[in-house]
């Protein structure tokens, strides 16, 4: 890739939190990935997430993004179910 | 003190009311979710809450920054919720605001409570007694 | 345990919510009154709150059962209200109204206290620090 | 009169409570007198109550009551500044 690897943080909570068997792993990925084309590479990597896809939001260092926002080396992204607090 | 917590101990609404403690203070509303006993017919028998606790934190703070955006006359916003195992009857969420009077408390209160539900990271399994389960990000 | 009560001593919010206590409630909405440190810009040194107490009991209760012939999805309804000298920062007043949902409880817990405010029986008699005083029939 | 005379519990609270020196009065009233009437008799015989005339409230045996309300022997009148709980 033009600008090399970067490292991510990506963590899990509730249901896919569980079907994956942990709560964080790192990805390597080539600078410029968005965060919708990390959603594809963990749902190829790990098929436990698939059923999950559609349902979730993702956060990047604690903030709701979208799936065009670009991921940065360091990035901590978050998978989110909808949420059921209160 | 902090204002926008999660912790795993148990919620005292007088402590949460402490919080905003000040002599310009004239009203204060809380809400107060609370583990119901039964859900869908089914009786409960604990719930599990899980957050992700820097982030919840983070869009509690964001609820208050809305709040004193919206209403002026609000004073202090704190946001208390408990993750872990809570049995029936134990308090979950305390919300709580201050202001010199009481008109605009209610709608704000309203309004904390909805965005909670709407945007703070935390999820909840229900464990029926019956040992089936259903979980918040399921949908309801 | 009475949900309708007047009295002398300090009132715990938790003590009062705890009144509502049923496996069935989900929320919890209250309303807390306190003794504010400044009136009119000035410095309040303390209130006095006097009651016909057995009309104020009695019209406590009838607020009660007006909330629950107008939302049907308010389970209990309790208020505290405390007569006697109150310093800054102490709570005259505790409303708490318990369902097994949120929807209606903010509307409720509003109209609680208006009534409150309207009917029942208790006088407030501010004192400040110059030595003056104003009494709440005096009007405001 | 007629029917002869009642007996009446007034009680008084707050300011006018202050003013008369005292929370609670008996009175004896011809039976069929009406809460208007007593309030009548009340600001002839206690002159210090005269500034709270218009501002007060009547209950009997502790429910608000209108002007008109025939008293009974034993009831129990309550003068009601304007309240200001909460």
């Amino acid at each position: 890739m033009e600008n090399g690897e970067i490292t991510v943080r990506v963590r899990f909570f509730a249901a896919p939190r569980e079907a994956l068997g942990t709560g964080e792993i790192e990805m390597e990925i080539p600078a410029g990935t968005t965060v919708g084309e990390l959603m594809g590479l963990l749902m190829e990597r790990y098929p436990a997430l698939r059923p999950y896809t559609r349902f979730i939001s993702v956060a990047v260092n604690r903030a709701y993004v979208g799936m065009q926002t670009e991921l940065r080396d360091g990035d901590e992204v978050a998978c989110l179910p909808p949420v059921g607090g209160g | 003190m902090k204002l926008f917590e999660i912790t795993t101990k148990p919620i005292s609404t007088d402590e949460v009311i402490a919080r905003l403690n000040a002599p310009t203070v004239g009203a204060v509303a809380t809400f107060v979710g609370v583990v119901r006993g039964e859900t869908d017919g089914r009786e409960v028998c604990y719930l599990e809450y899980e957050a992700y606790p820097e982030m919840a934190e983070k869009t509690l703070r964001q609820i208050g920054d809305e709040i004193h955006a919206r209403w002026r006359t609000i004073q202090e916003v704190a946001i208390v919720h408990r993750v872990g195992r809570l049995q029936v009857g134990e308090t979950a969420v305390v919300i709580a605001l201050s202001a010199a009077h009481r008109p605009e408390v209610f709608d704000a209160l309203r309004y904390a409570i909805d965005r909670l539900k709407e945007i703070v990271p935390i999820w909840r399994k229900e464990v029926w007694m019956d040992g089936a389960e259903r979980r918040s990000e399921a949908g309801e």
